[in-house]
């Protein structure tokens, strides 16, 4: 008889009612990046998919350029360039119903755009122009948030507003690599996964946060990883193969929309440009490993699929480089033109009703104004 | 208007009531933050709400601040009227940043597309005998960040005007409520209570012709005793209860200081950067040539909120707020 | 031949440099609480410490008792009692060596006290006496923290900072299930990873956070989980089980002090009593599941398996029971005598040197005294 | 005493000078945030810092305010130095609780036990042209913390000289840096730069005799300014410049306010709730009897920070200033 046999009163057992609440093992993400590009799943995907997919990664790349262009002849205050990364900026806004609220971080004005929002709306806040230049409500896009993953809990909310008023709605939203390190990226997932909100979280990883490599950011085997530890799948992506990305979104969005609550997705790319045009990448990364990335392009990717099935010809592709001329040029005029704003404006809008001080403040203002009209004399001095 | 005999009730009755008549009347109205449902807070404030309304109505949130906020930012832009409840006056710090960065700007930030009807009540002050962290006054940092309305009652049927009124309101609303009032009572008709509508409506509490007492919340009682115990010397207090610090109702205070020509601001938070100097301040700019004195201000030391054990040398009491009138240089008079 | 193999051009590869930072498998927790006593491995445990547990933990549960009753006699502000969760403070204190810290957060007086901080100065703050009542380098014991999980990146902070000077020390910082929801808990365990500072986080998942069971915290199949999202390993325990609190939490610690980095152990526990004695939890639970967690009472646990293998004799418990009475007896002694402020210490830590607003203030403060000492008369009014 | 030649520097350049000179002088002294490693920080303050010093004295951190402040509550704890930078005003807000809840507290908590001597480096303020969140003026919220330093430069030299003396406090200091100042040029001598102790000495940046402008940090030069173009109105301004919003140098602002009988307040900052109040409630508690006029307050008006196309009408300029000071009631003169 061992020790242990003798022992009938008190075998160990765990402490009462003690059970864990989920099987962690269907939470844990792939060992590598999901591809579909390249592989035999591939042809399983809807090649019109895959050819809208490649329109809006042309016109997604003309437009980032456009875009850095434009600070440089000072029409745009900063531009946070998306230059590889269209892949999860473009899939992000074509997973979406009409119905269904993207929630973009600052770098994400691209997914704005390939959602619907005007080109021109959708950079107002980067020109110097008014924070948001669009109605949140016209295409159902947040506005593009600044402090980082501060957005993340405003997306579980409305999607669990959505989900009490019955209505069916997912939230997907956007947060970078960096932004996963805030506390609000924490209690967002926390909040998401307890309320079982239809909520997709996408981490783009692009390797930095600003000058912080990753290493430095995390030492989570990945970040897809940071999923079990709210009760949800992580799914990790190859983030510059558009199809994977659209594939592993869609499946978390029906997964969402079906009441199978929040999932994490980490979407593994690479920030091309600098951080901003204000940044200079040369201090903390060396162009080999840029090169390394360029060929790794998700144009590219998508452009060698859509050859070799012949889905794609070079009038295609001229066509789509047409249409992505096109946007820029349009964008490029009507971003030439000044935009008129009222400095009234800026008391219009702190209160549904200005109080008693601001419309002190809006009179003094304009009194200023009129005095400034009226020239030096009429200025007094 | 029938006649119903007044029965005396607490503050906190009559926040629960506010509470209960608005998630009746408004579906889009919604209870969350942390021991709302089962417990009914820690203040017992939202007791019943859940068995009412049901768990979705009334919501026991995980315990982060910030996260509750955050979400009822987004519950707010999908149209509904989030009602949160933070603990404790310190325990709200955690969600300062979607205060500040989101909850008062999203209106101004979307061209007023997208307003915020989110009321967010915290229980302030000190006088309980909390430990640390529990006695905090900080309506400072709300009133410096515009696009909020801060709001504290004194009085029981003002809680639940006030409440109604902020629920109501399109704006946020930090609705700030004296902890050591919950108990207060006062008799109130609990059946035809009425919201105090529009916010931002100073009241004279006592009338005076000697000298202002402009204060708020917890320290209103404080003062009307003041205002009593000041008949013995012969001055005659006016009493003015803020009720709204933002939006400020210059007209009503301005009114009663150049009546009075002089003024004490009162208040628990701390003087140095409180709120005060502001009120001291614009007071001062529209009554210049009627004071006879400076205002004062009799306010909380420049200090951390003290220890229970210490906390009455800390609070502004009668005394202290005698010896502020007593300063308001009445030899002038003569 | 396959589609594949014609494509020798693009196989997928992942995306360039990209590899997972850390095999995610040994950071999971096991699948059921680590147990020592009543299994074999309890044999192998120093009787000696299962002595010294024992005796802590008899200890403890009187202090608990006690503090309790000081709250009812009106001595103690308020009292957020430790009983049923012995194992864990005890444990968490006799881990450590002289040199290692101690975070401990507002429900853990117990744990300083088994540290060396004296009972009556480790109960100041809830007695209405000075916020912090002992000094805390004294035992090398941080502040009781109240803001929840705040005192976590404190701990990584001293950790690191210890590190960098080259001194071997560890930080043991505590927090609840409720606070495992917070931002700080996130960052905190983040920084840890990424700075592999010596630091172990010892969670006590009792069940609550006052009403709010732990199914309303968290979606995640155990809060261990969380640590594979840091990329540090978790560990599931039975809270209850003082020899294996001991154990996993020395692992830990010695992990961190050979540089190995943070460990998260998740001990599964129970809130016997109230949250404090002014929380009523007949509000939020039923006594059916108190009673189930009484017969898995540490002491008891503990007990049987001494008794069992005759390490302990009546006498021994006997001696026991009386070193707590007298420890309690004490308590009750100096808790019945008034402690003695100065108000004028209300002006003497905020600064190093006090402002001259401060001194003014403290004049002014002074002078009321001076009055009111002097009596109606002498108050001048 | 060697007299060696001034050459112009920038604010930029002395507080990356001030932060090297600490790290050397004081092996405890540990900067961290996010990228003030290789990048050299946003603005490149800390550049060339973790090379000199490695990467354990000037450190990358994860992306948290709150972590990167409340590790180095820990490192402070063990007795080392950090020097903390908040990469922009709004973006330390996330890290409030830790400021309000523990960094200014701790201290008092412990009884003088456990100081936490950390400086917080934000750069504030507008006129950069920054969008959203980039321009916030945060001194009020930290003003209104008891146990906290509260310090901004104006000139080249004082950037050095504060900060150091910032590093050296053995209590919390927020270091405030003007954004919009980083690049204004003094002569200065970087050989025998000196710290600025005691904090808390304001200093009269220009003597006068009409009226006292009361300012501090970006709103100096522009008051300067001000005094410059009030000549030709027959002004003759005197102007304050704080560098110190806590502790505060009454008997510097007093005197001035007392021999010029008017003054008006400076700021960026929102006027309602923001500094200015306290400062002329406090100006005109200690100067009544002196004051010809209420002191007026020429600050940003109460909106969020507008967008950089219309920030130029929300800056306090040169004009505003001017006609508050012609609104200081002159006729009483004679
Ligand atoms: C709360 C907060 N802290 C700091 C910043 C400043 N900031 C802007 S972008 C950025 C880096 C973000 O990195 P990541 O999340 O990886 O996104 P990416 O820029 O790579 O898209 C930082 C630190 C901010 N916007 N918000
Ligand atoms: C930041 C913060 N929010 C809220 C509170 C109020 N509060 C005190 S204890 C508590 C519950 C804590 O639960 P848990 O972390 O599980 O610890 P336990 O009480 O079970 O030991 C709450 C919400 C607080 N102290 N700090
Ligand atoms: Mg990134
Ligand atoms: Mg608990």
């Amino acid at each position: 008889m061992t020790v242990m046999e003798q022992r009938g009163a008190y075998r160990p057992t765990p402490p009462p009612a003690w059970q864990p609440r989920t099987d962690p093992a269907p939470l844990l993400p792939d060992a590598l990046p999901h591809r579909v590009l390249g592989t035999e799943a591939a042809a399983k995907t809807d090649p019109e998919l895959l050819r809208r997919l490649y329109s809006h990664l042309v016109r997604g790349r003309r437009y980032n350029a456009q875009a850095t262009a434009l600070t440089k002849q000072g029409r745009l205050a900063v531009y946070p360039s998306s230059t590889g990364q269209e892949a999860c900026e473009v899939a992000a806004a074509l997973v979406l119903e009409e119905r269904d609220w993207l929630f973009p971080s600052y770098r994400d004005t691209l997914a704005a755009v390939a959602r619907g929002v005007d080109p021109v709306e959708a950079l107002t806040l980067l020109r110097g122009d008014w924070h948001t230049g669009y109605d949140p409500y016209a295409h159902r896009v947040a506005p593009l948030s600044t402090p980082l993953a501060t957005q993340l809990p405003h997306a579980v909310g409305l999607a669990h507003a959505a989900r009490l008023k019955g209505d069916d709605v997912v939230a997907l939203a956007m947060v970078g690599d960096g932004g996963t390190s805030e506390g609000d990226f924490h209690e967002a997932l926390n909040f998401a996964a307890v309320w079982q909100a239809p909520v997709v979280f996408l981490v783009q990883n692009n390797g930095f946060a600003i000058s912080v490599p990753l290493a430095k950011q995390t030492a989570a085997p990945t970040l897809a990883h940071k999923a079990v530890g709210y009760g949800m799948p992580g799914r990790l992506v190859d983030g510059n193969d558009a199809a994977a990305v659209h594939e592993v979104l869609a499946e978390a969005v029906r997964r969402a929309r079906e009441g199978g609550g929040p999932t994490l997705v980490e979407a593994v790319t690479y920030r091309i440009d600098a951080h901003t045009n204000a940044d200079d990448a040369t201090r903390y990364r060396g162009e080999d490993e840029v090169a390394a990335w360029r060929d790794h392009d998700p144009i590219l990717l998508l452009e060698r699929e859509l050859t070799e099935r012949e889905l794609l010809d070079e009038d295609a592709i001229q066509a789509a480089r047409e249409d992505a001329e096109t946007m820029a040029a349009d964008l490029r005029a009507r971003m030439n033109q000044d935009p008129v704003l009222d400095p009234m404006e800026l008391f219009a809008h702190v209160y549904a009703q200005p109080t008693t001080q601001l419309l002190e403040q809006r009179a003094q203002l304009q009194a200023e104004l009129d005095a400034e009209a009226a020239g030096p004399e009429g200025a007094g001095r | 208007m029938t006649t119903v005999a007044l029965k005396p009730a607490t503050m906190a009755q009559a926040i629960t009531r506010a509470l209960r008549d608005a998630l009746a009347a408004d579906p889009s109205v919604h209870v969350l933050g942390e021991d709302v449902g089962a417990l009914g807070g820690v203040f017992r404030i939202t007791d019943g709400l859940a068995a009412e309304f049901g768990e979705d109505r009334c919501t026991d949130t995980p315990l982060a601040e910030a996260g509750i906020l955050g979400t009822a930012v987004g519950m707010a832009m999908y149209g509904l009227r989030p009602v949160v409840e933070m603990q404790f006056d310190a325990f709200a710090y955690p969600a300062f940043e979607q205060v500040v960065s989101h909850v008062s700007r999203m209106r101004n930030r979307t061209r007023g597309a997208m307003p915020l009807p989110i009321t967010i009540r915290v229980p302030y002050g000190g006088g309980i005998g909390g430990v640390e962290h529990h006695s905090d006054s900080s309506e400072a940092y709300y009133m410096a960040t515009p696009g909020l309305h801060v709001v504290t009652p004194a009085t029981v049927a003002d809680a639940y005007g006030l409440l109604r009124a902020a629920i109501a309101s399109d704006d946020p609303v930090v609705f700030l409520e004296p902890k050591r009032l919950y108990w207060s009572k006062d008799a109130w008709n609990p059946e035809e209570p009425e919201a105090v509508a529009p916010l931002g409506r100073a009241v004279v509490r006592r009338p005076g012709r000697s000298a202002t007492l402009i204060t708020y919340g917890p320290s209103v009682p404080v003062c009307l005793e003041a205002a009593e115990a000041a008949r013995a010397e012969g001055w005659d207090l006016e009493v003015v209860d803020l009720r709204s610090l933002v939006p400020f109702d210059d007209e009503t205070v301005t009114a009663s200081v150049r009546r009075t020509g002089r003024a004490v601001v009162v208040h628990e938070s701390t003087g140095f950067g409180g709120p005060g100097g502001e009120i001291a301040a614009r007071v001062t700019e529209r009554c210049f040539h009627y004071l006879e004195a400076p205002v004062l201000r009799v306010a909380g030391f420049d200090i951390p909120y003290p220890p229970p054990m210490l906390e009455r040398h800390h609070l502004p009491g009668v005394d202290r707020i005698l010896d502020a009138v007593g300063r308001l240089q009445w030899e002038a008079e003569n």
